[in-house]
């Protein structure tokens, strides 16, 4: 399991490189969904293997806040092309 | 009984983490944005959704895995929700600011 | 430990590293906001790892979810291209600093011993007398109450000094209606979660500040794309809100001190239902006090 | 080296490296970043000297909870001021014109 998890880390690191590279704001947003998905998928992994299952609740409160900072990003950018 | 299930978690988890590979690497090899937010939307949550069965077959708990299952919903529904936000921006931005650092 | 502790440990303190040195040295602005939110989920994870589930919760609801839609909105009035102290010598002048810093640092820390230093000990002792089963909140709520009553001062004099300021008129464009369905389904959710956190921070990991938190974000989610009316100061609801909690809180410290055995300590039978009764109010004043910290204008702060 | 001493150092090595961005950068956000770049290595540090138990000591995560609370608000007073203080530079500026 542990070996999993560090294999769900690394992708999550390759993925970095979007985030530097680009080209576009949209994505470097991605990069961060990507980190919500796939941390979310860490955090139920370790809950399991801890036996702590309110890690699950951080998953919940990590997918659930991955979505509000997009949503808000994205109104945000919106706002600047706006005026 | 329990090992039975145990091993058939596994392949679960395994695929799970194909996909999460899979995504990744859609992700920095795919050409243009729109296909790079299909990359992480669907190949990362069809992920998750195998982890999440793996674990749930392996927990054996109900309440456990009806929490996890509810996180995998949330995050069906943010991608696909994010991915169909992110690609209309993309579309309607002002296309003038691309060359330079409106980044 | 095995090798694949070894690399598990490893692969996420490379990425707690590389995420702070992108966050801090990326060129373009938008680009290291990124990066710092992608370090606050990360450092969530670190705390999950280190056994402290608490933090966790915490960390993704307030380091990297409420920190970085402030800082995003904070990206708008600024030129997009930050440079970098322009003097040649200092970043090799303070990384030796640094380096030097850190040496002494390390031997200060590194000879500590092992084990749980006695106050914690004490308090992990003393939980069933507490009247919660959560050490945590134990901790927070009844044995070191002053810094909690503090905290929730300090949250309450940030926004106090915020209203000094003139704040800007936020216009947002019409959200589509995919955000607005999406919103919709979301701000109830996280005021749901934030009330399920609450009532399991009784005995499990959570409590009043990240359930508040949570909640915040919801109401700064419906704020984003025009579903929420303005939260003006000048309504009462909006004041009496934001001063239920400190205001509870003090009372319960008077109220200890003067029939009990002193400031804040609170008498065994009646401790579970006074720990609840701050908790709620707590939620409440810090949930309002933080969507206002984040996303208020003049309209809301200035009249 | 237990797994304790390794984000202890980790801890020591963010906080230091927050100090130097926070040297190196001129801009308010970049600062605040800096700022809250170091304050986790803070954190860092007080959570891994409570995990040296069996347990993790709750004290310890008490305070640290309540820090980011504060590190939250602090910063979000922090990011205002300054980008009021930018709004009145530009002001400032137009009015010599």
């Amino acid at each position: 399991m542990l070996w999993l998890i560090s294999l769900l880390l690394l992708t999550v690191m390759a993925s970095m490189v979007r985030v530097v590279v680009g080209p576009t704001r949209a994505d470097r947003l991605l990069a961060i969904q990507l980190f919500g998905t796939a941390g979310t998928a860490v955090l139920l992994m370790m809950a399991y293997l801890w036996g702590q299952p309110a890690l699950i609740d951080a998953a919940l409160i990590i997918a659930l806040l991955a979505a509000v900072i997009t949503s808000a990003l994205v109104q945000f950018l919106r706002r600047e092309h706006h005026d | 009984m329990i090992e039975f299930t145990a091993i058939l978690a596994w392949p679960f988890l395994l695929a799970g983490a194909f996909f999460f590979i899979a995504g990744t690497l859609g992700v920095l090899r795919f050409p243009d944005i729109y296909s790079r937010l299909h990359a992480v939307t669907k190949a990362d949550t069809l992920g998750l959704g195998l982890t999440v069965i793996g674990l749930g077959l392996l927990s054996g708990s109900l309440r456990t895995t009806l929490l996890m299952i509810l996180v995998w919903l949330l995050v069906m529904a943010s991608g696909a929700t994010a991915c169909q936000l992110l690609a209309r921006y993309e579309r309607e931005r002002p296309q003038v600011e691309d060359e330079n650092g409106g980044r | 430990m095995a090798v694949v502790d070894w690399v598990y440990d490893g692969l996420l303190a490379l990425l707690v590293l590389g995420l702070a040195a992108g966050a801090l040295y990326s060129l373009s602005l938008y680009r290291a906001v990124v990066f710092y939110i992608a370090l606050g989920l990360v450092l969530a994870l670190v705390w999950a790892r280190l056994g402290a589930p608490d933090l966790a919760l915490a960390e993704a609801a307030i380091g990297a979810g409420l920190t970085g839609v402030l800082l995003l909105s904070a990206l708008k009035h600024q030129p997009n291209k930050a440079r970098l102290m322009g003097w040649p010598w200092l970043p090799g002048l303070t990384g030796i600093a640094i380096l030097l810093l850190l040496i002494m640092m390390v031997k200060a820390v590194w000879g500590l011993p092992q084990g749980m230093a006695a106050v914690g000990q004490a308090a992990l002792l003393a939980v069933p007398e507490s009247g919660v089963e959560h050490p945590v909140t134990a901790v927070l709520l009844n044995f070191r109450a002053w810094d909690t009553l503090l905290e929730v001062l300090v949250v309450l004099l940030a926004l106090l000094a915020l209203r000094q300021l003139t704040l800007p008129d936020e216009t947002f464009p019409d959200a589509w209606p995919l955000l607005l369905a999406w919103s919709r389904l979301l701000a109830p959710l996280s005021l749901l979660l934030g009330i399920y956190l609450l009532w399991r921070g009784a005995d499990a990991p959570g409590g009043a500040f990240q359930s508040g938190a949570l909640i915040a974000a919801g109401l700064l989610m419906l704020r984003l794309v025009g579903l929420s009316p303005a939260l003006p100061w000048s309504r009462f609801g909006v004041r009496l809100s934001i001063l239920i909690g400190p205001t509870i809180f003090l009372l319960a410290a008077m109220a200890t001190a003067s029939l009990g055995a002193g400031w804040l300590a609170f008498p065994p039978d009646w401790s579970k239902a006074l720990i609840l009764l701050i908790e709620v109010a707590a939620t409440t004043s810090i949930a309002i006090s933080l969507a206002l910290l984040v996303g208020s204008d003049s309209r809301e702060l200035n009249q | 080296m237990t797994e304790f001493q390794l984000f202890l150092g980790l801890g020591l090595l963010l906080f230091l490296l927050g100090v130097h961005g926070l040297v190196l950068s001129e801009h308010t956000i970049r600062r605040l970043i800096a700022i809250n770049v170091s304050g986790g290595g803070v954190f860092l540090v007080m959570v891994s000297l409570a995990s040296r138990g069996d347990s993790v000591d709750p004290v310890m995560q008490a305070l640290v909870v309540t820090g980011l609370v504060v590190a939250v608000s602090a910063t979000a007073f922090a990011l205002r001021l300054g980008s009021a203080l930018t709004r009145a530079e530009s002001s400032d500026r137009e009015g010599d014109h």
